[in-house]
C-alpha cells in the first residue's frame, strides 16, 4: 500500500497545476547491500492522474526516476472543489490511489 | 614607447577580461546551483514523513497501548509548538540535559512501555526500512517551523553541556587531523560546492541549525540532528558515537546555543 | 624609588599584555575540558575494534592545536612546525614528481577510510586525497571548495624548480611543517597517502601538461 | 485508464510498437506490467530506447526544451522537465544518455494537458539529457548537458 501521496492541485486562470509527491523506494536493481548482494529492483512503473473520470496524465517510469518521485504538470479546466486522483502501481504489483481537492 | 604602452594596456584589459570570465563562471555555477536547490524546495519528501509522524504521535502503541500525546518535550505534556526549537534542555525528572531524540525515546519508554532497545532499534531508516523516530522528529520539528531557536543554556547543567560541546567542536584527531572547527570555524568557506558556515557565530550556527531535520537527497532520507552529527564524525574518519550519546547532545547544545534567535525553517531539503 | 616602582609596574604591565591577550582565548570547554574528554571517550561502543579507537588518540600537535583553537602563539607554533618537519619521508628512488594522471584521480577521490557500522567504506574502496574538497585545481572541475587557497596554475605560476617541487611534496606529506594547526591533513604522516601517491599529486600540481596548468 | 492510453498509443506509431512487443511475447494480457514499455526501459543505448519508443530518428527542434538547472548538487535527485510549444503534443519522454538504461520516464498527454511536465531523475554521472516530444505523428527532440557534481566530505 505504501504511504499516502502528497497531492497539490491549484486552479489559476482556467488551468489546473498539479504537483505530486509519492513515497516510494525506486530501487534500481543495481545497488548492492552491505553484504554485497544486489538489491532487487523495486520501482513504480505506471502512474495515472485523473480529473474526475478524465485521465489528464499517464506516465511510465523506469528505475532512474528518483526515490520519492515528484511530478508536476498542468491541464486546462478543473474548478475549485473538484477532485484530482492519482494512482500508481509498481513492479511488485503494489498500488495506491490518493486524491486531492483543487484549490 | 607608445607601442609598449599599448601592449600593456591590452595586456591589462585581457587579464581583466580573463579575471572577469573566471568570476562569471563561478557566478554561473552559483546561479545554477541556486536553481537546483529552488527546484528541490518545492516538493520536499520530508513532508510525507511529517504526515506519518503526526499519525504515529497519536497512535496507541507499545506494551502500554498508549499514544505519545502526553509526552513532555520541555514545554509541558503534549505541548509541541516551539518544543523542538528550545531543545536540548535540562529535565528535572531525569536529571539530564536531553535533546529532542533522547526525550522522545524517554517518552516511548515511559508512556508506551517500549524498552530503550526497542525504541531505538530503527533510529535511522535504511532503504525499505522506515524509521519511526525519523518520522516523529520530522513532525515535532515542523511544529517549531517559523519559531526562534531558543536554547540560552542558562541552567547550570545546560551551560556545562554547551561548554563540553565546545570542547568536542575543537577536538582534533584521526587520520585526517579533523575537528568540527576545521570546516566549520571560518566565514564564507565551502567544501566542494556546499557552504559551510562558521558555527561559532549566531549567523553561521543559525543557518545550519534552522533547517533540521532535513531530507538529504544524497541519502534519500530525512536526517535528524543526531544522525547528522554522528555522520560528521564518520566523515572525520572517527568511530561512530552511540545514538543519543551525551557528547552528541553536548554538541547540539553548543550549536543551538550559538544559533539561538534564528527562525526555524524545517523540514529542510539539501544535498 | 617611587619612579622606579612606577616604571617597574609599567614594564611588567607591558610584558603582561601579550600574555593577557593570549589568555583571553579560553581553552575549549573551559573548566570542563577534562570532563568533556571523558564524556567523549565514553560515547563509543565497548566492542569497537581497537584500531578504530586509536583514531581518537591525539598526538602533541592535535592536542596543542585544540587547546589554542588552531591559533597557537608563534613560539609554540614554531615548535610544532619543527616537530612535524622531522617526520617527512621521501620515496626510496628520490623522485618527487610522479604521474600527473594518477594525481588527477587521487585529487578527485574523497572516499576511503570510513569506519563504523552505519556507512563504512566497502572493502577495497580507493582512498584519495580529496583535494577538490578544499582547493580549486583544474578549471574544468567546477565543484571545488574554498577552505584552502586556489591551486589553479600552481606550476605555471611557480615553475618547477627543485625547491618548489620539494615544497609541494613536503606540504602534502606534512602540512604542519609549514603552518602549525593548518586545516590541511597531514597525508604522509598518517599514511593516508603513500610517498609514491604524493609524488603523483605533486606532478598534478607541477607538470606543464597537467590540467591544473592549462586553461 | 489502460484502455484510454492504448487508444492514444494506437492512434500513433505506437500501434506498430505494440505489435512488435506482442510479437516478442512481451505483452501478455492480464500481466501486471502488460502496458509498461519494457523494451524501451530495458534499452541500454539512446538509439535502442528511441527505437523502442517508435521514434527512431527524431528531428532536433528549438520548440522543445529540457528544463532544469545546468548543475546538479547530487545525482540522486536531478530536477528535469520537458516543455514544448509544438502543437498537438501527445507524448513526451526524458532520456539520459549515460545512464545504464537511457529512458527515465515517458508521459502520455491527453488533449488539454500542457506540454510541460516536470519530474526528478537519477543520474550516474554528468550526461546529456534528451527531451523527446511527439507532435502530431512526428517526433522532435532537444538536449542539454547536466553536470553532476560530487559532494564535500566524499561519501
Amino acid at each position: 500500500m505504501g504511504n499516502p501521496m502528497k497531492i497539490r492541485a491549484a486552479n489559476k486562470d482556467g488551468v489546473t497545476e498539479v504537483k505530486v509527491l509519492v513515497s516510494h523506494e525506486m530501487e534500481t536493481g543495481q545497488r548492492k547491500d552491505a553484504a554485497g548482494a544486489i538489491v532487487p529492483a523495486w520501482f513504480i512503473t505506471e502512474l495515472v492522474a485523473k480529473h474526475g473520470d478524465k485521465t489528464v496524465l499517464s506516465c511510465e517510469f523506469g528505475p532512474s526516476v528518483s526515490k520519492n518521485p515528484y511530478l508536476a504538470f498542468k491541464f486546462k479546466g478543473g474548478a475549485k472543489g473538484e477532485k484530482v486522483t492519482v494512482s500508481w502501481k509498481d513492479n511488485k504489483g503494489d498500488s495506491r490511489t490518493d486524491e486531492a481537492t483543487i484549490g | 614607447m607608445v607601442q609598449r604602452m599599448l601592449k600593456t594596456v591590452v595586456g591589462v584589459a585581457l587579464a581583466g577580461a580573463f579575471g572577469g570570465m573566471a568570476i562569471a563562471q563561478d557566478s554561473k555555477v552559483a546561479d545554477e546551483l541556486a536553481k537546483y536547490r529552488e527546484a528541490l524546495a518545492d516538493g520536499n519528501p520530508a513532508d510525507l514523513l511529517e504526515v506519518k509522524g503526526e499519525s504515529l504521535w497519536s497512535e496507541k502503541r507499545g506494551p502500554k497501548n498508549a499514544s505519545l500525546e502526553q509526552c513532555d518535550l520541555g514545554l509541558g505534556p503534549g505541548k509541541l509548538e516551539g518544543a523542538y526549537a528550545s531543545l536540548p534542555k535540562y529535565f528535572k525528572d531525569t536529571n539530564k540535559v536531553m535533546d529532542v531524540e533522547s526525550r522522545l525515546v524517554h517518552c516511548m519508554v515511559t508512556l508506551q512501555g517500549f524498552t530503550p532497545a526497542e525504541a531505538t532499534r530503527q533510529w535511522y531508516s535504511k532503504p525499505g526500512k522506515e524509521s519511526d523516530i525519523e518520522a516523529l522528529v520530522t513532525f515535532i520539528g515542523a511544529k517549531s517551523n517559523g519559531m526562534k531557536i531558543n536554547v540560552p543554556a542558562t541552567h547550570p547543567e545546560e551551560a556545562k553541556m554547551a561548554k563540553m560541546g565546545e570542547y568536542i567542536f575543537y577536538r582534533r584527531s584521526g587520520p585526517q587531523d579533523f575537528s568540527c572547527s576545521i570546516c566549520h570555524g571560518q566565514e564564507g568557506k565551502r567544501i566542494r560546492l556546499q557552504e559551510l558556515g562558521n558555527l561559532t557565530t549566531q549567523q553561521g550556527a543559525g543557518f545550519a541549525m534552522k533547517t533540521w531535520p532535513s531530507y538529504r537527497v544524497s541519502q534519500g532520507a530525512v536526517w535528524t540532528m543526531q544522525r547528522r552529527l554522528i555522520d560528521c564524525m564518520r566523515q572525520a574518519r572517527w568511530p561512530e558515537p552511540n545514538y543519543l550519546a551525551d557528547s552528541i547532545i553536548a554538541l547540539e547544545t553548543y550549536l543551538q546555543k550559538n544559533a539561538t534567535g534564528t527562525v526555524m525553517e524545517t523540514p529542510g531539503i539539501k544535498r | 624609588m617611587k619612579l622606579k616602582l612606577a616604571l617597574f609596574g609599567a614594564l611588567s604591565l607591558a610584558l603582561a599584555a601579550p600574555a593577557l591577550a593570549q589568555k583571553a582565548v579560553e581553552v575549549p570547554g573551559g573548566k570542563y575540558a577534562k570532563e568533556a574528554e571523558q564524556m567523549f571517550r565514553g560515547s563509543f561502543r565497548a566492542d569497537n575494534p581497537s584500531y578504530w579507537m586509536t583514531r581518537l588518540e591525539q598526538d602533541e600537535t592535535m592536542k596543542t592545536c585544540q587547546q589554542y583553537r588552531d591559533n597557537p602563539p608563534r613560539k609554540i607554533g614554531e615548535k610544532l612546525e619543527k616537530l612535524n618537519a622531522a617526520t617527512i619521508r621521501y620515496p626510496v628512488d628520490g623522485k618527487l614528481i610522479g604521474d600527473w594522471k594518477e594525481g588527477e584521480k587521487l585529487a578527485a577521490v574523497g572516499t576511503g577510510g570510513h569506519i563504523g557500522f552505519i556507512q563504512p567504506d566497502p572493502p577495497g574502496r580507493v582512498r584519495g586525497g580529496n583535494c577538490y574538497a578544499c582547493h580549486e585545481l583544474a578549471k574544468k572541475e567546477v565543484a571545488y571548495g574554498t577552505i584552502g587557497p586556489s591551486l589553479h596554475h600552481f606550476g605555471k605560476l611557480r615553475g618547477n624548480s627543485d625547491d618548489i617541487v620539494k615544497y609541494a611534496y613536503d606540504k602534502i606529506y606534512n602540512s604542519n611543517a609549514f603552518s602549525a594547526c593548518t586545516n590541511m591533513p597531514r597525508f604522509g604522516l598518517h599514511n593516508w597517502l603513500t610517498p609514491e601517491q604524493i609524488t603523483h599529486i605533486v606532478a598534478f600540481l607541477i607538470d606543464p601538461e597537467s590540467p591544473v596548468n592549462k586553461d | 485508464m489502460n484502455n484510454q492510453r492504448r487508444t492514444v498509443l494506437k492512434s500513433g506509431s505506437g500501434a506498430a510498437l505494440l505489435g512488435m512487443l506482442a510479437a516478442a511475447g512481451l505483452i501478455i494480457p492480464g500481466m501486471a506490467l502488460a502496458d509498461w514499455n519494457k523494451a524501451a526501459f530495458d534499452a541500454k543505448s539512446m538509439a535502442d530506447a528511441l527505437k523502442a519508443l517508435g521514434a527512431a530518428s527524431p528531428a532536433d527542434s528549438k520548440d522543445v526544451q529540457v528544463t532544469g538547472p545546468d548543475i546538479a548538487e547530487n545525482g540522486a535527485v536531478v530536477p528535469v522537465g520537458v516543455a514544448s510549444s509544438l502543437p498537438n503534443v501527445s507524448m513526451v519522454a526524458i532520456l539520459i544518455e549515460k545512464n545504464p538504461n537511457a529512458l527515465a520516464a515517458s508521459f502520455v498527454l491527453p488533449e488539454g494537458t500542457e506540454a510541460n511536465v516536470q519530474t526528478r531523475v537519477k543520474m550516474g554521472q554528468t550526461s546529456n539529457i534528451y527531451a523527446l516530444v511527439k507532435s502530431g505523428d512526428k517526433f522532435f527532440m532537444a538536449t542539454k548537458e547536466i553536470k553532476v557534481t560530487l559532494g564535500g566530505c566524499g561519501g
